[in-house]
């Protein structure tokens, strides 16, 4: 049997968990046993036959080419002229499929999702049973709307997933809906996504419009089928306005603001959805389509430009955060920076490797900051922890692999995959892709100065939480604990694959076995391949190679040295203090995040608002004013209201009443009856199969 | 000229009008009744089809389902009586004492 | 024309009618849990009654089916002709579905006169039935006006404070309309007939007909002047109804104050009269005069569109917002009909369905908290999900499927209009697309400001959550929405021939397909259709 | 007069059904549980005058025996028993979901008989021999069924005896005085 033939088995196990958990676990006030354990089921299931159908597709089937399974007919609508005056079909199949792209996917999201499910359970076991139940259909529900986006074989199905993940980010921001600014935060993270799904909506239109299909293998074939470059201006439209879906749903520049007040959700959420799978998805759409960026080198510059600025400008916001999880935000957007800025340069392969050991340590990182907060019982400011090691050290030691990790130190996970960022942003400033190489030495530069940003800041998340003295008052110290297994665990693991992640993608061309680098030699057939102009292939020699990555380690090993300079020597952060002082504006600028929020408050949505309260004005004196003029007709017409009142109505119905005493029933509202109640919902599911039966057969 | 099609939708409907009553009565022994004419509707059923297809299968079967009515009947009329002496009610939905 | 199962249409039709009138004669005023009873069978039978001829349909058949014709009014050749095709078997099936449970939702809402009230809904659905059904124009005008009366008392007699402005306002607004449309259908009598002597046009002097399955067959004939003018007298009939910015004013007024049910039967049904007159009518019998009325109607419709949900948003008022979203959302269904190609005209008519559904529970559901509350203003409530989570749950739902979330059924309707809507001009998309992303600001800010927070409210504290018969009114509209998000295809195929006739019958007058784009995609974006930006801010 | 004697099995047929059909609904809408239980009784004599058109005239007897001797008499005496006058006074007759539930039924009804109008359609009839005969000799129904029921069906026949029994007892334990709700060590073997 193949296994893989059934694919949208994945993402069903964890939609059937959120089915049972949401209508039945939540309603009943099952115990947490049962609902964490469907939880678990459906997410374990999900990711036990992931893999295995993954590892079987790997197995039997050719890699270059994608293997879709059709699950069924989802939208007919008919015929439509496209371009080129030819006549297509708006059939959309639910179909799904597996190739390298989605197998690495499937591969770590099913198990990054396991692990945070396991996280959950100790994490959340403090709430009442209903909002355990309701938390956990929310992250099966997440989970099926991930999967979903990663194995959707076409543009509509990845849009289901992409909404989805979307609305599932939504319900999980809000889940302490109690509080205000919870359920705000919920709204604007959906309504900012909703935004790029905008953008997205109408690249699908385009897709159409020009190739007159949505499968991802239909349209990668009519890109590589194209060597006039008839489909240039196609590429750039439809890549534009796909990076705008993308800019939404992973928070860049200008659309990042839903990202850190997404924190307001649980912590496991944080790790999951923000930082590990949901937000990286605008990356794999990216690298999904890259046959319309390898195709259009404007939007290659626009992604590489927006990618590269997002990342050092939210590490700049990340310097002076005191709030532990605002931290890891801003540090999440900067990360999903370097992504798009691989993608930007055409190294789609290094964005995706970028994308699993991100998921790695950055999950590590959020899980341990749950922990962290979790032992100070919800405190997140980190001016009020510090010295965290002695009373927690299995979540010290995992934060510490996961920090030295994202600042890129050798040969911890990040290193690989960050230092083969900024070669290939080098490389193609080096080999002047696209005739652009001065913007791609600028962008690595700046991102070489992200480089050392994220170093500092990490390293000044973990001075100012685990070293020092703790800062929280005695009351707090009494309570610090190490947190249960089930909450360790999922921290070692992910340790664990912080330290050995970036194994998959060593630099082979280094030691001149590129095969050596095997996620790159796995995800190739996904990329279409083109020349891009300028010396194409033009690469740097190796010694300058070792230069760049001694220089890369040199970055982060200053940025480490500057955070233990002025958070762990200094353990009063007098210096970090002075320095605030002597440039109040450039410090009061980054705490309040540059001003976004307000900008944006104060222009677009007040703006919004004062528009649609204008319009209000205007419907309701002028356009009804105007009909209201006809109202005069109505004063002609008092004698209509005054007949009508005189009882038109008891008059027309009564006329007969009286003669017929006939026996009527009695009806009055008793108790119910249960057992009859039973009976009537069992003819209705029978009447619902027969109905079923009707509409699969006729 | 009648053949089993008429048989097989009057039953259809004496099977439905029990099915009506079980769900609408709240008297427990009409609900009873109602149920009694189901078993009747299914009855008829087996018999048409019997004689459509020469089998005797389906008489003995209905000889069963009469045997098997009777025992429901005696214990139905056994729990009336149970719940009048418990509730001194014959409504159906009285007997809640299991709900949840 | 088939007339196979004919008997079944005129039974659909007529049963609530021939219910009602057994209620007036043989229940007596106080019975009041008879009255509920028999006027809930009567529905409810009626609606398992239509389900045959969503079995029964034969795509592949007649266009018109299930057809039954008599003599009726021989000396001007208007006679009793019912039929219908793939689309009014749709709403006629919305239409008992609704019908059955805006009797069902009413049972504790409504606490005087109930019977008249009962007895005035079965009616408003013989009448709404009876639209649907008929294919012979002065028997369609017939059921057009005969709709307005119940609905009239509706509102007037068990609506809120404003109840008698808001009654008056519709019927006039409606009559207006109607009146309009008459002199239409008319004109296209006399043209078919003798010919019109009073503005010196010669007819075509065939036999005097109404029917209009015969009028189809001499569209073509009508000369474009003609057609121009019957088009907007047709037009002001249905766009009062559907409504079109700006005829849209009495329906927020009507929503607000007609009782629940009277809201759900109004966004469910009534709004797709006038969408259903559109395809029926305008669009098949006048098809030169559509295709020079689209430019024109795109720019209302997307006016709509964007009005309509910027207008919501500044609702303090859940029922007025409700009907805000309508106009927004009846825009998009005006859109994709007069993108007049196959995917718009699709998701016009499955958006038709949809609103009915979405719209319609979300009635209901600010109903159900109105009956508890009696109060709809929005600052009224907060964080009364911690008290009626079953009632969130079933909003949240309902939320989605209205801003058209993927997998349920908003997202297809919109989907394919917006497709269509793209294929005409990318610049209608461009606009229309917006409506989506406001569609979600106003859905989802009236969510957060009514469940979430905290429940500061101390007469929301003891908010009881829905009982059973109020869970049943909703549920059958939450599977019909994931049934058409998840698996439309039965909906599309039982469409498709009514959308293939009609697009036959425009494409007539279509001049060569110019889409806005050079095709081969090797060139420039931008195309000449940009006065339309203009109107869509 | 010709018309009667030529379509007698259909006029037959017809007024059996009707009043078969009349006597159901009268179960459900009669107030009374005596004249429900006699509405039954009606139904149970129709349906048996039905089963002997079917040439099935064993089960046709036994229909009225069982069902209009014993388990008629069963509900009269126990609806005489419990004599329902004398209980609270109903005030409704109907449950609370009766409409849903009528509108349920309708529609389960109405599916099935479409599941009936697609699917095969029981067409055509038998002429009643085979249900005479056993091994090839026609020797009359209620030898027939004996010949089967005591060979071919004997080992259902002895369960459906033993649940007969099980049922007896059911029926005593719950009519004792002391039955439900605290049976203490009684019951068991009686």
């Amino acid at each position: 049997m193949k296994l893989y033939d059934f694919i949208w088995l994945v993402p069903l196990f964890p939609l059937l968990g959120a089915v049972f958990n949401g209508f039945v676990s939540n309603r009943r006030g099952l115990s947490k046993t049962t609902t964490q354990s469907v939880a678990l089921l459906g997410a374990g299931l999900a990711w036990i036959y992931g893999w295995a159908a993954v590892i079987q597709w790997f197995f039997t089937e050719d890699h270059t080419r994608a293997y879709s399974v059709t699950a069924f007919t989802w939208i007919t609508g008919g015929n439509l002229t496209i371009a080129g005056g030819s006549t297509a079909a708006v059939d959309i199949a639910a179909s799904f499929q597996v190739d390298p792209l989605s197998a690495v996917m499937v591969g770590f999201v099913t198990f990054v999702g396991f692990l945070i499910h396991l996280y959950s359970v100790g994490y959340m076991h403090g709430e009442p049973d209903r909002d355990y139940a309701r938390y956990f259909a929310y992250l099966n529900l997440f989970m099926f709307a991930m999967l979903t986006l990663i194995t959707g074989s076409n543009l509509p199905v990845l849009f289901v997933g992409w909404e989805g993940v979307g609305l599932c980010s939504y319900l999980l921001i809000g889940f302490y809906f109690e509080k205000d600014w919870c359920a705000a935060a919920g709204k604007k993270a959906f309504i900012v996504n909703r935004i790029g799904d905008f953008g997205f909506l109408l690249a699908i239109f385009f897709a159409f419009y020009y190739f007159g299909t949505l499968e991802f293998q239909g349209l990668f074939d009519a890109m590589a089928g194209d060597h006039g470059g008839h489909y240039a201006t196609a590429a750039t439209i439809i890549g534009l306005l796909l990076f705008v879906g993308a800019i939404g749903k992973s928070a860049q520049i200008p659309l990042f603001v839903w990202l850190p007040d997404a924190m307001a959700g649980p912590t496991p959420v944080s790790a999951l959805i923000h930082a590990a799978t949901m937000v990286t998805a605008g990356v794999y759409m990216v690298a999904r389509c890259n046959y319309f960026y390898q195709m259009s080198p404007t939007a290659m510059l626009t992604v590489a430009v927006i990618g590269g600025v997002t990342a050092v400008f939210a590490a700049t916001i990340g310097l002076v955060q005191n709030d532990i999880k605002k931290v890891l935000a801003y540090s999440t957007v900067s990360q999903l920076g370097y992504m798009f800025l691989a993608a930007g340069v055409g190294a789609y392969v290094v964005a995706i490797f970028h994308v699993v050991t991100h998921a790695f340590f950055k999950a590590c990182l959020f899980l341990g900051s749950g922990s962290v907060i979790h032992a100070c019982g919800g405190e997140q400011d980190m001016r009020k922890m510090g010295g965290l090691k002695k009373y927690m050290p299995t979540t010290y030691w995992t934060f510490l692999v996961a920090t030295i990790a994202i600042a890129g130190i050798f040969p911890f996970a990040g290193f690989f995959s960050k230092d083969e960022i900024l070669a290939k942003v080098f490389a193609a400033g080096y080999g002047d892709l696209n005739h652009h190489g001065g913007v791609y030495y600028l962008l690595w530069s700046l991102a070489v100065i992200g480089a050392v940003l994220t170093a500092f800041y990490m390293f000044r998340l973990v001075f100012m939480t685990f070293h020092g003295e703790f800062r929280g008052g005695e009351e707090a110290e009494h309570h610090l604990h190490e947190s249960p297994w089930t909450m360790t665990l999922p921290l070692q693991i992910l340790g664990v694959l912080s330290i050995v992640g970036g194994f998959i993608g060593v630099p082979g061309f280094l030691w001149g076995h590129p095969e050596h680098n095997l996620i790159d030699r796995f995800l190739e057939p996904v990329v279409l391949h083109m020349d891009h102009g300028g010396h194409a292939g033009a690469h740097p020699g190796l010694g300058l190679e070792l230069g760049l990555i001694a220089l890369s380690l040199a970055a982060a090993g200053f940025g480490i040295w500057m955070a233990y300079r002025f958070y762990f020597v200094d353990r009063e952060f007098v210096r970090a203090g002075k320095l605030a002082e002597r440039f109040p504006f450039a410090y009061k600028l980054l705490l309040n995040k540059y001003w976004i929020d307000e900008l944006y408050a104060a222009t677009f949505v007040k703006g919004t608002v004062k528009l649609a309260d204008l319009l209000w004005e205007i419907d309701a004196r002028v356009i009804d004013g105007a009909v209201n003029g006809a109202r005069h007709v109505t004063v002609g017409s008092s004698w209509l209201s005054g007949i009508f009142d005189l009882r038109v109505v008891d008059g027309l119905v009564n006329l007969v009443g009286r003669f017929y005493d006939v026996a009527s029933l009695q009806f009055r509202r008793l108790q119910v009856g249960f057992a009859q109640g039973y009976a009537m919902v069992m003819v209705f599911g029978a009447a619902l199969l027969l109905g079923i039966f009707f509409v699969v057969n006729l | 000229m009648i053949d089993a099609t008429h048989y097989v939708v009057l039953s259809l409907i004496l099977f439905c009008l029990g099915l009506i009553g079980v769900m609408v009565r709240r008297n427990f022994i009409t609900v009873l009744m109602s149920l009694e004419l189901m078993f009747n509707a299914v009855n008829l059923n087996l018999i048409a089809f019997s004689f459509r297809l020469s089998d005797l299968a389906g008489q003995v079967l209905a000889i069963f389902v009469i045997t098997v009515a009777a025992a429901e009947a005696a214990i139905g009329l056994g729990l009336i009586i149970a719940l009048v002496r418990l509730k001194d009610t014959v409504a159906l939905d009285e007997a809640d004492v299991m709900r949840g | 024309m088939d007339t196979q199962y004919g008997w079944l249409l005129n039974l659909i039709c007529y049963l609530p009618l021939a219910g009602a009138l057994l209620m007036v004669f043989f229940i007596k005023n106080e019975n009041v849990g008879a009255i509920k009873t028999a006027a809930a069978i009567i529905a409810g039978v009626d609606f398992v009654l239509s389900l045959p001829l969503w079995f029964l349909y034969r795509t592949d058949g007649a266009e018109f089916q299930f057809a039954s014709r008599a003599e009726w009014i021989t000396s001007v050749g208007a006679q009793y002709l019912f039929g219908v095709d793939g689309f009014a078997i749709l709403l006629i099936l919305l239409t008992t579905l609704l019908g059955f449970i805006s009797v069902y939702s009413s049972f504790t809402a409504i606490t005087h006169r109930e019977k008249e009230y009962y007895v005035f809904l079965l009616m408003l659905q013989t009448g709404m039935m009876g639209v649907f059904c008929s294919l012979d124009f002065v028997l369609f005008y017939v059921f057009w006006e005969v709709m307005l009366v119940p609905m009239y008392f509706l509102i007037g007699v068990w609506g809120g404070p404003r109840k008698l402005y808001a009654a008056i306002k519709f019927f006039l607004y409606t009559l207006v309309g109607s009146v309009l449309m008459l002199v239409g259908i008319l004109a296209l009598y006399f043209y078919n007939a003798g010919g019109l002597k009073a503005i010196g046009l010669a007819g075509l002097g065939n036999t005097p007909t109404f029917s209009i399955p015969h009028l189809y067959t001499i569209a073509p004939q009508v000369p474009p002047e003609l057609q121009f003018w019957i088009f907007l007298a047709f037009f002001v009939g249905f766009a009062i109804k559907v409504p079109m910015f700006p005829f849209h004013t009495w329906l927020p007024d009507a929503h607000v104050e007609a009782p629940t049910a009277g809201s759900v039967i109004l966004a469910g049904v009534l709004l797709k009269m006038g969408t259903y007159g559109f395809v029926r009518l305008s669009l098949p019998l006048l098809p030169d005069a559509t295709v020079k009325a689209v430019p024109w109607i795109g720019v209302l419709s997307i006016v709509a569109i964007v009005y309509g949900a910027l207008v919501a948003m500044a609702q303090k008022d859940m029922k007025k917002l409700v009907a805000y979203s309508s106009v927004s959302h009846m825009g998009f269904i005006m859109l994709g009909m007069f993108a007049l190609n196959d995917p718009g005209l699709r998701g016009a008519i499955l958006q038709m369905l949809n609103h009915g559904v979405s719209t319609g529970a979300l009635f209901l559901l600010v109903g159900i908290v109105y009956e508890r509350r009696h109060n709809r203003l929005i600052s009224e409530y907060g964080g009364i999900a911690k008290v009626m989570p079953v009632y969130a749950t079933f909003f949240l739902i309902i939320t989605m499927s209205s801003i058209g979330l993927p997998t349920l059924n908003g997202f297809i309707g919109e989907f394919l209009i917006l497709i269509g809507a793209f294929n005409h001009s990318w610049v209608w998309a461009l606009f229309a697309a917006s409506g989506i992303v406001l569609g979600a600001a106003y859905m989802l800010w009236l969510y957060q400001r009514v469940f979430f927070g905290e429940l500061a409210n101390e007469k929301n504290k003891s908010l009881k959550d829905l009982n059973l018969r109020e869970q049943w009114t909703i549920i059958p509209l939450i599977f019909l929405a994931f049934w058409i998000g998840l698996y439309p295809k039965p909906f599309f195929d039982r469409m498709q021939p009514t959308v293939d006739r009609v697009m036959e019958r425009v494409s007539v007058a279509l001049p060569e397909t110019d889409l806005g784009f050079v095709s081969g995609g090797d060139t420039d974006a931008d195309h000449a259709e940009e006065p339309e930006s203009k109107h869509g801010e | 007069m010709d018309f009667l004697v030529v379509n007698f099995a259909e006029i037959l047929f017809y007024c059996l059904a009707v009043l078969t059909v009349a006597g159901g609904i009268g179960v459900l809408v009669f107030k009374s549980p005596v004249h429900a239980a006699l509405s039954l009784l009606f139904t149970f004599v129709m349906v048996a005058a039905l089963f002997l058109l079917l040439h099935a005239e064993l089960l046709g007897a036994v229909q009225v025996l069982v069902y209009g001797g014993g388990i008629m008499v069963l509900f009269l005496f126990v609806i005489m028993l419990v004599n329902v006058k004398t209980l609270a006074p109903e005030q409704a007759f109907l449950s609370r979901l009766a409409p849903l539930a009528v509108v349920a039924g309708v529609l389960l009804g109405v599916l099935i008989a479409f599941a009936l109008i697609f699917g095969v359609l029981v067409s055509g009839h038998g002429d009643g021999t085979a249900l005479r005969t056993v091994g090839g000799a026609e020797i009359g129904n209620t030898e027939a069924i004996g010949a089967v029921l005591y060979t071919t069906y004997l080992v259902p026949f002895e369960i459906v005896s033993v649940v007969l029994l099980v049922a007896m007892i059911g029926a005593i334990v719950f009519g004792r005085r002391s039955a439900g709700l605290e049976i203490e060590g009684g019951g068991g073997e009686s």
